[in-house]
Formats: C-alpha cells, sequence, structure tokens
C-alpha cells in the first residue's frame, strides 16, 4: 500500500479489517436493537426487511460480533493494560478536552479514554452475548425460567444502552481527533500525530526503530 | 336391562336427563356418569347448584364425579349388594321408607309361598350337579282366583316385607365395611344422607352403567339399588328413579329392536325348544293380573307379536300357519350371547361371524380366546367406518397382536359404512327418546350404509334360494320388502314399517272407521291380534304417524321447566318422559312433592305435564297398580322367579376374588353363574395374582373408536394403569415408569399413573389394593399403540344377561424397564 | 360505561414523531390495524342438525359442512359443535363430541372394500360386488351345510349356529330394524350387540 | 348488557396510533371458570382445538392427566390436575384450566415490540394478530401466568384468543359453549362477577368457608376469572399465582429505562456536537511533526522504504 513518507503504522490491516467487522456488527445490532427496544425505533426494522428479519438476524450478528471482539480483545489486550500514567491522564482530563495537551502525563499506545472503551466492551460484548442467548427465543426458550429470561432482557437492554452510549465517545473521539480516523481506515499516522497523542508509544517506536504499530523487541544498538 | 324390568316392569332409565336436576340426593354407585356422560352429567351440577343437591359418589377410585362430589367413599369392587343390602338393613332399622308408598306400590304385604327359603348363601330349589335353581317356590302364596295374598298389615311371617327385614339382618355395619373395605363412619354417613329422602317431597336418583352390570351378580347389583328405591318411595316421582345411563348412542335403540339373541323387537322373546307350538309360547307370556282388576299389559302380548309377524311376513303369516310362529328359530339353551359365541369359536363349532359397527377384538374380554376364535373362523365380515382390530385380528402387530398370519385360515372382509354424518335415522338414547338426525355430507371414497350392504347380502342369499333353492328358504323368499328403492331402503321407510299401519279399515266401537286400510297407526293401543294390523316394534309405535315423523319434532318447551320437553322428538312407551309416573303421586292422586307434579288425578282424567303411564281416566279408588307392566301392578321388593340366582339379591363374590366370602364360605360366587370349563381355568388364585382389577372408561375417550380421532389422541395417548401410592411404594413403581399387569389369562405392558385416588381397603382386616386399567387402547388409529384392558379380563358373565365381569378381576403387577418391542 | 377506565393512550411528540415515521413509509401500524380479528368461518357453511354417535346422552350437534348445496360444489364437513336447542346438551358437548371432526375424517377411516385371502399377511382391495357375492355364497354355504331344522326330539326349531352376527350400537334403529330382519329370516341365534360391553 | 363484541381497540402493541372511542356502547367480556363444576373432562380443550384448526402431535403418557404436557402453540388451554390433601386430611382433585387470563393490563401486550401483533380489544380480549409477530418471545417474558408460546416452525406467538372471532358475531368462545357441567360461563364482566358471588354463597354452605373469585387486581383485573374452593390459596391450583402482576424487571424495562435511555443516547451525541462547537478539533500542529522528526533523528531512525515513495509531505 502506498502512502505517505515517514509515516508510522497505527494499525495493521488485520486489526483494522476485524476493527471494521466489529463495528459493522455493533451497527447494524444497534439499529436491530434498537427496533425491537423501543415502538418509537420500530421502523428500523425496516433496513432490515421487517420486524421478523430483524429479530431473526440480530442474534447472529451478535454472535459474529463477540468473535470479532474476541480478535481485538486478543490484538489489543497488552497495549490496555491500565498504569500510573492513565490515572494521572484521567485526572487531566478537562486539559485533553480542552485540546490543550501539554502538561497531560505522556500516553503509550493507547490513553485512558480508549482503554476505557476498550474494557467498557470486553465487558459488555460478553454480558450482551450471554444474555442475549437467554433471551434467544428459537434455540434456548426452554432452558431458562422465564424470571431469568426477564433479568435477561433488562441486563441486555441496560448493557446495550451502555454500549451505545461509549460507541458514541468512541465514535466522536474519532472524529474529534484528527487523524484518528485514517489511522483506523488507512492504518497510518504522521510521527506528528504519534507525538502530539501518544508520545509514549512514539518514543518506544523511535528507539526501537519500529514503524509501527508496536515497538521492536530491542532498543536499537 | 334385566333387573330393572324384574322390579318394576321396564328395562330402562325411568327417567329423562334433565330431570336429574329435580333431584335433593344423587347417588352415582355402579358408574362414573361425570367420566362416560359429561353432558348428562351437567343436570348433577344443576341439581346441586338449582335445588342444591347433595351428590354421593360410591367408587373404588376417587372419579372425576368424585371430584365435584359433596361425599365420597371408597368401596371395592364387586361388593356393592353388600354394600346396599345394609342400607335396606339401616333403612328398616331406623324406619326410614316412605310408608304409604311402600305399602301401596310396591309388593312388601304379598305373601311368598311356603316352600320359598335362604340358608347358608342358597336360596330354595338349588341343583348342585346343575349349577342352576328349580325357581318353582320363589313365588307368591295364590288364592282360589289366581291372585296374591296380601297382608298389608305386614304381620305375616312370610310377607315380602318381612322375609327382607329377615334377608338383610346379617348385613350389619360392621360386616359391610369388612365386605367392602370402606370405613364404618363414612358408610353410616352415606346411608344417613340417603335415608332423608325417603320423606315424600324428597327424591334420590340412581345414576348407575357398567360399574354394575359388569359383574358376575351385576343384575342383582342394579336391583338393590331398585329395592331402595322402592323403599325410599323415589321411582315414578321427578328427582328420582333408577337411571340406567346407556353406553353407545343407539344400543338402548338396539335392544328396543331386539337385536340380541333371544329378542324379538319391543321386548317380546324368541321361542324356546319347549314351546314346541305357538300356544305353548303364548301360555308363558301373556301375563295374567297377580292381583285383583291389575292392567297385567302383558296380557297384550298376541296383539304385538302378531302385528309383528304381519309386518315382516305380510300374507304369508296367517292365523292358520299360526302367525308363522315355525319361521322364528328356537333357542335350545337360553342365550348365544358374545361369550357362549366365542366358545363356540373355539371349539370350531361357527364357521362365519358378521361385526357390524362392533370390535370384539379388543371390546370382549380374554383377547387371546378372541383371536384364537376369529382364528378358527371360514370368514370374518366387518361393517365399521374405522379401521378395526377385529379387521385385523389376523395381522401381526408386535406383542399387541401377536397374531401368525400365515396360519391363519380365515377370509376376512372389510366392508367400509358410512357414520352418522352420512346418514338419516333415528336413535334411541338413555332416556327412550327417538330422536331423528340428517344427512350433512357423503361418505368417503364408496363406503355404504349399512343398509346398503345388509340389503346386498339379503338380495344376493335369497336370489341363491330362488336359484338353487337350500335349507329352509321360506322365511327368506317371503320375508316383506316393499321399499321403494330395494336395493337402499330409505330410514323414512324403515320407521314407517316399525311404527306400523292398518292391513285393512279399522273400526272403532261404534263400528266407524277409525283407521283406513295402509293408513300409519297413531300407537300400540290400535294394535290387534287378528292380523289387521301390524308393527315392526310395538313400544315404537307412535313414532311415525300419519301426522308425520314425531321423532323429528323440534319444539323445546319445557313446562315449567322441569326436565320433560314432551314436544321434543319421541319417547318410548306411547311419548312418557317419566316412567311409573303414577307412582309420583299417593293412592288418592295428588302429588306426593306438591312443587314437582308429574300427572295427577283432577276427578275426572289425569293430568300434567307428562303423558300419564297409566289408564288416563282410570280412577285412584279403582285401585290398579302404578307398575302397568306388572302382573301385580305394584313393584317388586321380592323378584319372584324373574332372577336366575334368587329372588332377593345376595352378595357374592367375584370369580376371581382375594377374598373368600365373609357371609358363606361354602358359595362364595354367584351359584347360578355359568362358567365353560376352559375359562374356568383361566382364573388365577389370590395368591398368584394378589390385586383386584377393574377396567373402565377415561372421559376422553370412548372405546376403541376416538383413538381413531386426533383431538382425542391428542388428549390421552397412551395406555396407562392406575395404582395407589402405597402399592407403587411396596413395589417400587415409579410415577410414570413402565409396568407389566398381568392376569392368569395374559399381560400388558404400559405406564403406570402412581395417585392418591386409589387407596388400600381393609378387606376382612387384610389391605387390599386395587388397580385401575383405562381400556381404550389398541393396535390401530392415531394413539400410540396399546394392548388393551381386555387382555386381562376374565371370561365370565353375569348369571342373567351373561355380561362379562369386566369390573372386578385378579392381577399382579410389577416394575419393567420399558415397552416389549 | 367508564370512558376514562378505557386507558387511552395518551398523544405525545414521541407519538407524533412514530406517526410521521409511519406516514412515510417506515413501521407497518397502519397496517397491522386492518388486521383485526380472524374471518368467523361459519358464515355461510350449510348446517344440519344431527345427534352425537357416541354414549346414549345423545345430544344434540349441529354439522356444518362446505358448499350451500349447489350441484356442482363438494360438500365437506368442516365442523361440528353442540345443538344449543337440544333440551338435554343445550349445545355443550363432552371431549368427545367436540372433536367429532376428527373422527368424521379421520385417516383410519375406511374408503374402499377389502379382502384378506386364507393365509394372506395383507388385505387387497376389491369391488362391492365381488365381496359382497363372495359373502353370500360363503354364508349360504354354511347355512346350508349347519342349518337345524328339527331338534333331536323332532320339535321344528329352524335355527342356524354356524354363522353369527353382532349388530352395531351406533347404527339407526332403522338399520337396526332392517338388519334383525335379514338376520332372523336365515334363522340365526348366535346375534348380540354392545348392550353388554 | 350491552353488545359484547370485538370491535373496537383500547390498545395495540408498540404503536402509539390513538384508540377511536366514539363508540361508547361496548361492554367488557369475561369468562368465568367455576373450578368447582369442573370435572376435568377437557371438553374445552377439545373444542378449543376443532374450533381454532389447532392440533398437537400426539404425545405420550407422562404420569399425568395433564395432556399435552404444557400449553404450546397448538394447545391454548390445558387442563391442569392437582391431587391435594385438605386440612381434613380429605383429597381433593383439584382441576383447573389453564390458558390466557385476558388481563386488563396485558403484560404481553406491554412489552411487545411489533406493532399490532398484540391488541386488546374494546371488550377486553386480548389477542394476538400472527400477521404482525416478529416471534421475538417477549410477550412470553410480559405476562404474569406463563401463557405465550413461540412456535417452533413459524416463530409466532400463540395464545387462547377468547375466540374473538366467535365473540366478534355474537357467540360464545368454543370451550364456553361446550363445556358440559357449566363450569364456564360467559358474559359481561358484570355478570360473571355477580354470578360468581352467587357461587360463592353456595360454596361456603357446603363447607368451603375460603370460597371466592379470582381476579387478580395485580393486572387491574383479568377478563378470565376463577370460582375457586380455595381463594386464599391459589398456588394450589397447579401454581396460580397468588399475587400476579407485570414483573418489575419488566416494567423497568419497558417503562423507565426506555425514555431515560434514549435520552442517555442523545445526550452523549448532542455532548459530543456541543464539544465540536466549543472546543473544536484537535489537530496535530507543524510543531508536533517538528518535534517527532526531531527526535527520529535523534534516535537515527533508520530509512524505510516508504520514505522512498513519499508522495504528499505530511501535513
Amino acid at each position: 500500500m502506498t502512502r505517505p513518507y515517514g509515516t508510522l503504522t497505527r494499525n495493521s490491516t488485520v486489526t483494522r479489517l476485524n476493527h471494521w467487522l466489529t463495528a459493522g456488527c455493533f451497527v447494524l445490532l444497534m439499529l436491530s436493537g434498537l427496533s425491537m427496544f423501543d415502538p418509537l425505533l420500530f421502523w428500523l426494522s425496516s433496513l432490515f426487511g421487517g420486524g421478523e428479519s430483524a429479530r431473526a438476524v440480530h442474534p447472529w450478528i451478535g454472535v459474529v460480533l463477540l468473535i470479532s471482539y474476541a480478535g481485538l480483545i486478543i490484538q489489543f489486550w497488552r497495549d490496555n493494560l491500565w498504569t500510573k500514567d492513565d490515572t494521572a491522564w484521567t485526572m487531566a482530563i478537562d486539559k485533553v478536552l480542552e485540546n490543550k495537551e501539554e502538561g497531560v502525563p505522556e500516553v503509550a499506545r493507547f490513553n485512558a479514554g480508549q482503554k476505557f472503551v476498550f474494557w467498557s466492551m470486553a465487558l459488555l460484548v460478553p454480558v450482551l452475548f450471554f444474555t442475549g442467548l437467554v433471551i434467544w427465543e428459537y434455540y434456548f426458550g426452554t432452558y431458562t425460567s422465564i424470571p431469568t429470561q426477564r433479568a435477561a432482557l433488562l441486563i441486555h437492554s441496560l448493557a446495550a444502552i451502555a454500549a451505545i452510549i461509549i460507541w458514541i465517545v468512541h465514535v466522536y473521539a474519532a472524529i474529534w481527533v484528527r487523524g484518528s480516523m485514517r489511522a483506523m481506515t488507512q492504518g497510518w499516522v504522521t510521527p506528528g500525530w504519534a507525538w502530539r497523542h501518544h508520545r509514549k508509544w512514539f518514543r518506544s517506536l523511535a528507539t526501537t526503530g519500529s514503524t509501527g504499530p508496536r515497538p521492536n523487541a530491542t532498543p536499537r544498538k | 336391562m334385566a333387573s330393572l324390568a324384574p322390579t318394576f316392569g321396564r328395562g330402562a332409565m325411568t327417567n329423562t336427563w334433565q330431570d336429574i336436576k329435580n333431584a335433593d340426593v344423587v347417588v352415582v354407585m355402579g358408574g362414573n356418569a361425570a367420566e362416560a356422560h359429561p353432558c348428562g352429567f351437567k343436570w348433577v351440577v344443576e341439581a346441586k347448584i338449582e335445588n342444591g343437591a347433595k351428590l354421593i359418589v360410591v367408587d373404588p377410585r376417587f372419579t372425576r364425579t368424585a371430584s365435584v362430589a359433596d361425599y365420597y367413599v371408597p368401596i371395592r369392587p364387586g361388593t356393592d349388594i353388600a354394600f346396599l343390602l345394609g342400607l335396606i338393613r339401616y333403612l328398616l332399622e331406623k324406619d326410614q321408607i316412605q310408608h304409604e308408598y311402600v305399602r301401596a306400590y310396591s309388593n312388601a304385604g304379598l305373601i311368598v309361598q311356603e316352600g320359598y327359603g335362604f340358608e347358608d348363601g342358597l336360596f330354595s330349589g338349588y341343583d348342585h350337579e346343575k349349577g342352576d335353581y328349580d325357581k318353582s317356590s320363589w313365588t307368591y302364596e295364590l288364592d282360589e282366583q289366581g291372585f296374591a295374598k296380601a297382608d298389608d298389615t305386614w304381620q305375616h311371617p312370610r310377607c315380602v316385607m318381612n322375609l327382607l327385614k329377615t334377608h338383610v339382618a346379617r348385613y350389619t355395619p360392621e360386616m359391610v365395611s369388612r365386605i367392602c373395605g370402606t370405613p364404618q363412619d363414612k358408610y353410616l354417613h352415606v346411608c344417613e344422607m340417603i335415608a332423608a329422602t325417603a320423606a315424600p317431597d324428597k327424591a334420590m336418583t340412581s345414576l348407575f352403567a357398567l360399574g354394575w352390570t359388569q359383574h358376575s351378580v351385576g343384575s342383582q347389583n342394579i336391583r338393590t339399588m331398585a329395592m331402595v328405591q322402592l323403599l325410599l318411595g323415589n321411582i315414578g316421582v321427578a328427582g328420582g328413579g333408577m337411571n340406567a345411563l346407556r353406553g353407545h348412542s343407539n344400543i338402548q335403540g338396539l335392544t328396543d329392536v331386539g337385536l340380541l339373541s333371544n329378542l324379538i323387537p319391543g321386548y317380546l322373546t324368541l321361542p324356546n325348544d319347549q314351546e314346541k307350538t305357538f300356544d305353548d309360547y303364548m301360555k308363558t307370556r301373556q301375563f295374567k293380573p297377580l292381583r285383583p282388576g291389575q292392567m297385567s299389559y302383558w296380557s297384550n302380548y298376541r296383539k304385538f307379536f302378531v302385528s309383528f309377524q304381519k309386518s315382516i311376513y305380510g300374507d304369508a303369516a296367517t292365523a292358520e300357519n299360526n302367525w308363522n310362529y315355525d319361521w322364528l328359530p328356537k333357542l335350545d339353551i337360553p342365550l348365544y350371547d358374545i361369550i357362549k359365541a366365542f366358545e363356540m369359536m373355539n371349539k370350531g363349532e361357527m364357521n362365519g361371524y358378521i361385526c357390524q359397527g362392533f370390535n370384539p377384538q379388543q371390546a370382549f374380554p380374554d383377547r387371546g380366546k378372541i383371536r384364537r376364535g376369529l382364528s378358527k373362523l371360514k370368514f370374518l365380515v366387518t361393517m365399521d367406518p374405522l379401521d378395526t382390530e377385529t379387521s385385523r385380528f389376523w395381522e401381526n402387530f408386535g406383542p399387541q397382536n401377536p397374531a401368525d398370519s400365515a396360519n391363519i385360515q380365515t377370509e376376512v372382509f372389510q366392508l367400509p359404512t358410512t357414520c352418522f354424518a352420512e346418514e338419516n335415522g333415528s336413535l334411541v338414547n338413555s332416556a327412550r327418546w327417538l330422536q331423528w338426525h340428517w344427512k350433512a355430507a357423503e361418505p368417503p371414497g364408496i363406503a355404504k350404509s349399512d343398509i346398503w350392504i345388509m340389503s346386498g347380502i339379503f338380495h344376493r342369499m335369497r336370489e341363491l334360494y330362488r336359484k338353487e333353492g337350500g335349507a329352509f328358504p321360506d322365511p327368506i323368499l317371503n320375508l316383506t320388502w316393499n321399499y321403494t328403492n330395494p336395493t337402499d331402503p330409505n330410514p323414512e321407510e324403515l320407521a314407517k314399517d316399525m311404527n306400523g299401519r292398518a292391513r285393512v279399515d279399522l273400526k272403532d266401537a261404534s263400528s266407524a272407521v277409525s283407521k283406513k286400510a295402509g293408513e300409519l297407526l297413531d300407537g300400540f293401543a290400535q294394535l290387534r291380534d287378528d292380523g289387521t294390523t301390524e308393527s315392526g316394534c310395538w313400544i315404537f309405535s307412535g313414532c311415525y304417524t300419519e301426522k308425520g315423523n314425531q321423532m323429528a319434532r323440534r319444539d323445546a318447551t319445557d313446562p315449567r321447566e322441569q326436565g320433560i320437553a314432551p314436544n321434543w322428538a319421541w319417547a318410548w312407551p306411547a311419548n312418557r318422559r317419566i316412567l311409573y309416573n303414577r307412582a309420583s303421586a299417593d293412592v288418592a292422586g295428588n302429588p306426593w312433592n306438591p312443587a314437582k307434579p308429574l300427572i295427577q288425578w283432577n276427578g275426572t282424567k289425569w293430568v300434567g305435564i307428562d303423558v300419564p303411564d297409566y289408564g288416563p281416566t282410570v280412577k285412584p279408588s279403582d285401585g290398579v297398580g302404578p307398575f302397568i307392566m306388572n302382573a301385580e301392578g305394584v313393584g317388586r321388593l321380592f323378584a319372584l322367579d324373574q332372577m336366575v340366582e334368587g329372588p332377593f339379591p345376595e352378595h357374592y363374590e367375584p370369580l376371581e376374588s382375594p377374598t373368600i366370602n365373609a357371609l358363606h364360605p361354602k358359595v362364595q360366587s354367584n351359584p347360578a353363574v355359568r362358567v365353560f370349563p376352559d375359562d374356568r381355568a383361566d382364573f388365577g388364585s389370590p395368591a398368584e395374582f394378589p390385586y383386584v382389577a377393574t377396567t373402565y372408561r377415561l372421559t376422553e375417550h370412548f372405546h376403541f373408536w376416538t383413538k381413531h380421532a386426533r383431538i382425542n389422541s391428542i388428549l390421552q395417548p397412551q395406555e396407562f394403569i392406575e395404582i395407589g401410592e402405597a402399592l407403587a411404594n411396596e413395589k417400587g413403581i415409579a410415577q410414570g415408569s413402565w409396568v407389566r399387569v398381568a392376569s392368569k389369562r395374559g399381560f400388558i405392558v404400559c405406564k403406570a399413573y402412581v395417585t392418591k385416588r386409589i387407596t388400600p381397603l381393609m378387606v376382612d382386616g387384610k389391605a387390599t389394593h386395587v388397580i385401575g386399567v383405562p381400556l381404550h387402547w389398541g393396535f390401530t388409529g392415531q394413539a400410540r399403540k396399546g394392548y388393551g384392558a381386555n387382555t386381562l379380563t376374565p371370561s365370565v358373565g353375569d348369571a342373567n344377561t351373561q355380561t362379562p365381569e369386566y369390573k372386578a378381576f385378579l392381577v399382579n403387577i410389577e416394575s419393567v424397564n420399558g415397552p416389549l418391542v | 360505561m367508564n370512558l376514562t377506565r378505557r386507558g387511552f393512550i395518551k398523544l405525545t411528540g414521541a407519538s407524533l414523531a412514530t406517526s410521521s415515521l409511519s406516514a412515510m413509509g417506515f413501521g407497518g401500524c397502519g397496517e397491522a390495524v386492518a388486521e383485526l380479528v380472524r374471518p368467523f368461518k361459519l358464515t355461510h357453511a350449510k348446517e344440519t342438525r344431527n345427534t352425537c354417535t357416541y354414549c346414549s346422552v345423545a345430544c344434540g350437534i349441529l354439522i356444518y359442512t362446505l358448499g350451500d348445496g349447489a350441484l356442482n360444489a363438494t360438500s365437506d364437513v368442516i365442523h361440528i359443535e353442540g345443538d344449543p336447542d337440544h333440551p338435554v346438551n343445550r349445545g355443550t358437548l363432552c371431549p368427545k363430541g367436540s372433536a367429532l371432526l376428527d373422527i368424521v375424517h379421520a385417516p383410519t377411516r375406511l374408503k374402499v372394500p377389502k379382502y384378506r385371502a386364507p393365509g394372506a399377511t395383507a388385505f387387497k382391495e376389491v369391488t362391492w360386488d365381488w365381496a359382497l357375492d363372495r359373502i353370500a355364497r360363503l354364508m349360504k354355504d354354511d347355512r346350508d351345510k349347519n342349518f337345524i331344522a328339527k331338534n333331536a326330539e323332532g320339535t321344528t326349531v329352524n335355527r342356524w349356529l354356524s354363522t353369527g352376527m353382532l349388530a352395531a350400537s351406533a347404527s339407526s334403529s332403522e338399520t337396526a330394524y332392517l338388519t334383525w330382519k335379514v338376520v332372523r329370516s336365515f334363522g340365526m341365534l348366535v346375534f348380540d350387540n354392545q348392550a353388554r360391553v | 348488557m350491552s353488545n359484547l363484541q370485538s370491535q373496537d381497540y383500547i390498545r395495540i402493541s408498540a404503536t402509539t396510533t390513538t384508540p377511536p372511542s366514539a363508540r361508547s356502547w361496548e361492554d367488557q367480556v369475561a369468562k368465568l371458570i367455576d373450578v368447582t363444576r369442573c370435572i376435568g373432562c377437557k371438553a374445552c380443550q377439545a373444542a378449543c382445538m376443532e374450533w381454532n384448526d389447532l392440533r398437537d402431535e400426539v404425545g405420550y403418557f407422562e404420569g399425568t392427566y395433564d395432556n399435552p404436557l404444557d400449553l404450546d402453540p397448538h394447545t391454548w388451554t390445558l387442563m391442569r390436575f392437582t391431587e391435594y390433601v385438605d386440612d381434613k386430611g380429605d383429597l381433593e382433585w383439584l382441576i383447573r384450566k389453564d390458558g390466557c387470563m385476558h388481563c386488563e393490563d396485558p403484560g404481553c401486550l406491554k412489552a411487545c415490540p411489533a406493532p399490532g401483533a398484540i391488541v386488546q380489544y374494546a371488550n377486553g380480549i386480548v389477542d394476538f394478530i400472527s400477521q404482525n409477530c416478529i416471534g421475538c418471545g417477549y410477550c412470553v417474558k410480559g405476562c404474569p401466568f406463563n401463557i405465550p408460546r413461540i412456535s417452533q416452525v413459524d416463530h409466532k406467538s400463540y395464545k387462547c384468543t377468547l375466540c374473538s372471532d366467535r365473540v366478534a358475531v355474537g357467540l360464545e368462545p368454543a370451550c364456553v359453549k361446550a363445556c358440559p357441567t357449566g363450569a364456564i360461563m360467559f358474559g359481561s364482566k358484570k355478570d360473571m362477577t355477580h354470578w360468581a358471588g352467587e357461587r360463592i354463597v353456595d360454596l361456603k354452605s357446603r363447607g368451603f368457608e375460603n370460597a371466592g373469585l379470582y381476579d387478580p387486581p395485580g393486572v387491574d383485573g383479568t377478563h378470565v376469572m376463577y370460582v375457586l374452593h380455595h381463594a386464599d390459596k391459589p398456588e394450589i391450583y397447579a401454581g396460580l399465582p397468588q399475587h400476579p402482576k407485570i414483573s418489575a424487571t419488566v416494567e423497568f424495562w419497558k417503562g423507565l429505562i426506555k425514555p431515560v435511555a434514549l435520552a442517555g443516547i442523545a445526550a452523549a451525541a448532542i455532548s459530543g456536537f456541543l464539544h465540536w462547537v466549543i472546543a473544536g478539533p484537535n489537530v496535530v500542529q507543524p510543531e508536533d511533526e517538528q518535534a517527532a522528526e526531531d527526535v527520529l533523528k535523534a534516535n537515527d531512525f533508520p530509512e524505510t522504504g516508504d520514505r522512498g515513495h513519499q508522495t504528499e509531505h505530511p501535513t
């Protein structure tokens, strides 16, 4: 792939495909799920050819999402481990929001906000999946008691709402922080972008002579 | 009903279904009305709700009827007579009988002749060799004119009342409880509830069915309750009666029309070998009154008989040839019933058998014997709308029907027939109503009506006899067959035949023509014994008159809403809805219960909501009894020679019993019962088969028919038996698990239903377990394949009617791992 | 009638929004409301009065058939329910009566005459003529061979014992009468019905 | 009693279409099941199957008279049998006809997300309109009586319609008509309540002191009511709930959280928009690029192939 001189790889091709598969599933799940959540949004089911097909396809997409998100977890979990810096970063969130990142602790590959999104989803996706199984009438309708199914439905809905809100934050952040979208579409960022937003990550690449997304194992000489 | 006729004169349900709502007490014993007759049972529920009635259920099992009862007591199968004779003892001891009624309307005061006696379980006249009674001593002491002597003060030691008292003295509450296993306090509570209906304005109805008839003492079971009802004054009154709930839609009709071994339509009987001449025959049938002035309606027998012979043989029956008396087959034994028939088959004495809408392979006792019998036939013809087990008896269906087809040489014809929806005709219900029904659709495929098929067989036979000659062809060649379409006579024409018509212009007393030749008769009162009238079934006379088809009437108007509906269809006899309704009024003709009169004397005639079962203008002072079919005009507590095992009922154990007869160990079971040696060899002993079994219907099914219907198969899909928790625990039988139930005659493997509704009974100090065997399954149809309860049942019948003893026999039970394959 | 009890759903801005979306072609509320109750299936079916074929309560029934009886319509039973005019059942039916439709249309209802030859393991279809001719032949041969005109004492008894018949308790009295005539004209005595079982 | 036909509707699932209200002459109906008159004959079950053209598979005997074992898409009503030993030690065979209770406040309808799949007619009947059903099973969760069943074949939810097609033409439901002992009655709810009162007086006179009417207030009453001998213990009748009401879980799910969730989602989106307006995008500055370049150089960052194919200078 052709890309500008001197840029760094933020996300590998596999990662990007994995992300967008997840994202696509999420959007479809959100639309079909919302159509069944509130009558005001039932019209969304038309996007799937009607309520019945929305109902039928939703859980299957959920299965794909779970697998897909598992892929993201495998790729990202190490870089999302929480550090003291993240706490400090979080404490300085006001500065971040004001686009004044000077004085904010340097950020490694992911900042605390991204880690929050990652771990929230890592929690919510399995919750949605397992509560979803309980209420998947066709296959599992008879395995659990109705009170259990009611609880599952409630938890599923709450988890979905949380996930949607987090998703909105995630999407906005991608729009807000210029260059981020390209990092996930074409996969590269400029060294300046890395310097500005993920300085620690940038340094680790620079010192190990890596072009990303992860530093090499040993520092150069 | 060979038990009601000896008591009251006619063998049929006395009241209407709706009339049950007038009862103060409803006793369901010897039946399970809610289960077998739900829509009739609604009137019991109505009685409870609208009349404050109490429902008593006496049954080995806590049944669906018991589930809505006010009082339920258990009883060991086959001990009802002990229970009821104990009840009679209670009523007499507490003097809880309706005195005026009993005195005037029963034979309590008639004197029995000196030779009569009862000792150690046997009545006078028993012949141990023949196993039969000489019944000549079971009769009244007659005066010079041939009338029975009477003592209305009941002082005479041999008056029926005193003989009865002596007879029932042994049935103390302790003895009843010892025999029946019914707890004494519960039994006495039932006695008390029933005794309350001795009041003239209180009525009790007895609802029973095959729970009483299907015993070796079946007829006497019923007779005992009939006696109770006479003593309580509950016969002929609104809300009273002996209500024999017939099982099949037209079983009453088939009996009325005489489709039994010994009958002619209208309860006339075929001659036997001893009745060599027509006069011999008439002698024993034209009952002369046994008390002065009585109607003794059977004295008209000759009119009914001659009119019948004219109906079927027309001009060929003449006074000169005694109305073709000799053309009727004569019986050398009392009955060629089903048990006898299959005994004959097994001995190779029968070659052909025709089963019209009947499934003996499942319905008759000892299925193994049935299959062996059918296998020895040359030909079997089945006529049925459904694919019955009988028509496939020769086919191997695994353990449920282990037939060896190759070795069965029987030719089988499976003829498809129409069903109810595809034909016109009338059915007689339990309450004797003849109701017309109309065809709604064509039959499937090329199925044909029974009328078409029987006509087809008849025409071919007649043709063969015309062409080839043969054994005594006269009745076949001369049978009247004046139908518009001889190959398929229409039901209306047949109904008119049964109603009867004038053969010549009939003139009344004033010589005016009352009926023109060929006109339909208005009723049996117009029948004559000189060959000028004809009627195929005298009791049906009036059902199809010049005014039209009375059976098709649909006016449901019910005066005072008392459950009579006199203009709905038509009831025999003469559209009377409640039999013996004269007994609903006192001797002077005033109703016992002024709130619910049926008929009453208005000074010149009997008036009311029902047709009087009595001479419409016979004055009360004439002293004519209300039981007009009986020669003495009254109901019989003492049944004379009408029952084979005695004039009074007596407790005898079932042929297979878990205990010895506590009253007379030497006479264990019915001494007059007929048992074939091979069948006796197949009786089991309590040592080997320790549990009492009883078979029955479930409400979801009708015999072996509804397993062909999807819905009913869904509602009760699979064969099972019912056992109490105690026995289940003892035998390690889990709820819904597989069991093997065996009698001496065979076994079934099915599921077990462990229930609280069956409890062990303390019989003679010993816990006795009952196993319930619902009967509905077989190897054809939509439900799961099953064996059928009659794999287990014994081939022995009631001594009077030969109704098989399905309700009490012995089995053993064990847990098994699964079905046989 | 208390109007407030009817639980009207309040109009809200949100519902207006939904309505507008519906108007734009989203959702199926409009069509949904049009689907009300299932059409009544007996509106013009032919009604025939009949009697239940099972027990002797003899409940009145109404048989509904497809088509109005016109020559070109093939009629078929589509529904059976209780006759409300009947004084005993007053429209009610038991579980057997309520399922009469399934016995009329039972898959195991017989449609053609069948014959099983001696030793055979299956039925084969035959014509009515063949079946009735054969039955008459068998019956006549048996009757001629085994008919008892006189007993040992020389009394005329005219009976035939080697062939018997069971008559149908669900057949009409008219069928019964015709059956009686035929059977007794042959001199048959082994003759019974379901009165006992 | 005025007309009981199912003409107008008062509730439709998942829609905000206003119900018509001009006609006010419709009375509310009720089916009264008098358990004390019931003989458990299953005529109601048979009539229901016959009228509604339902035929289940033929099952097996499973150690109970309940056949089929449970309600299902082909079994809209079911007799449930209980052998109960009362305080006096006497056996009672309690037989209850189970099926839809036609709640005044129907949980199924509340839970249903498909517009018009569940309607409540003005006469009180709660009916499932199969054409609109999406098969999600929410009605199953919404129902306090565990009644609706989802078909594994067509993925539609089914239950008793109270024979809305019969009631619509002025007839009683099929089960009511068939019931041999009059244990099932049908009429206006007012009349049925009155009749139940008479029955209760009779039952009390027969020793059933706790006889009573089951018309649970938790669901604002039902259009199918029971007369029970032991109204104090409805649970002995094969688990008839003592205090049925729509589960709090379902109420919460279908109530409060719907607006709150939508508001939350909207708030998140609006917050983003406001942040954009106030703070604007976070853009990489030339100083950042320069600083990065310096670091790279200091680390003697290797030339890469990519660098040789520069097509655009990063900004």
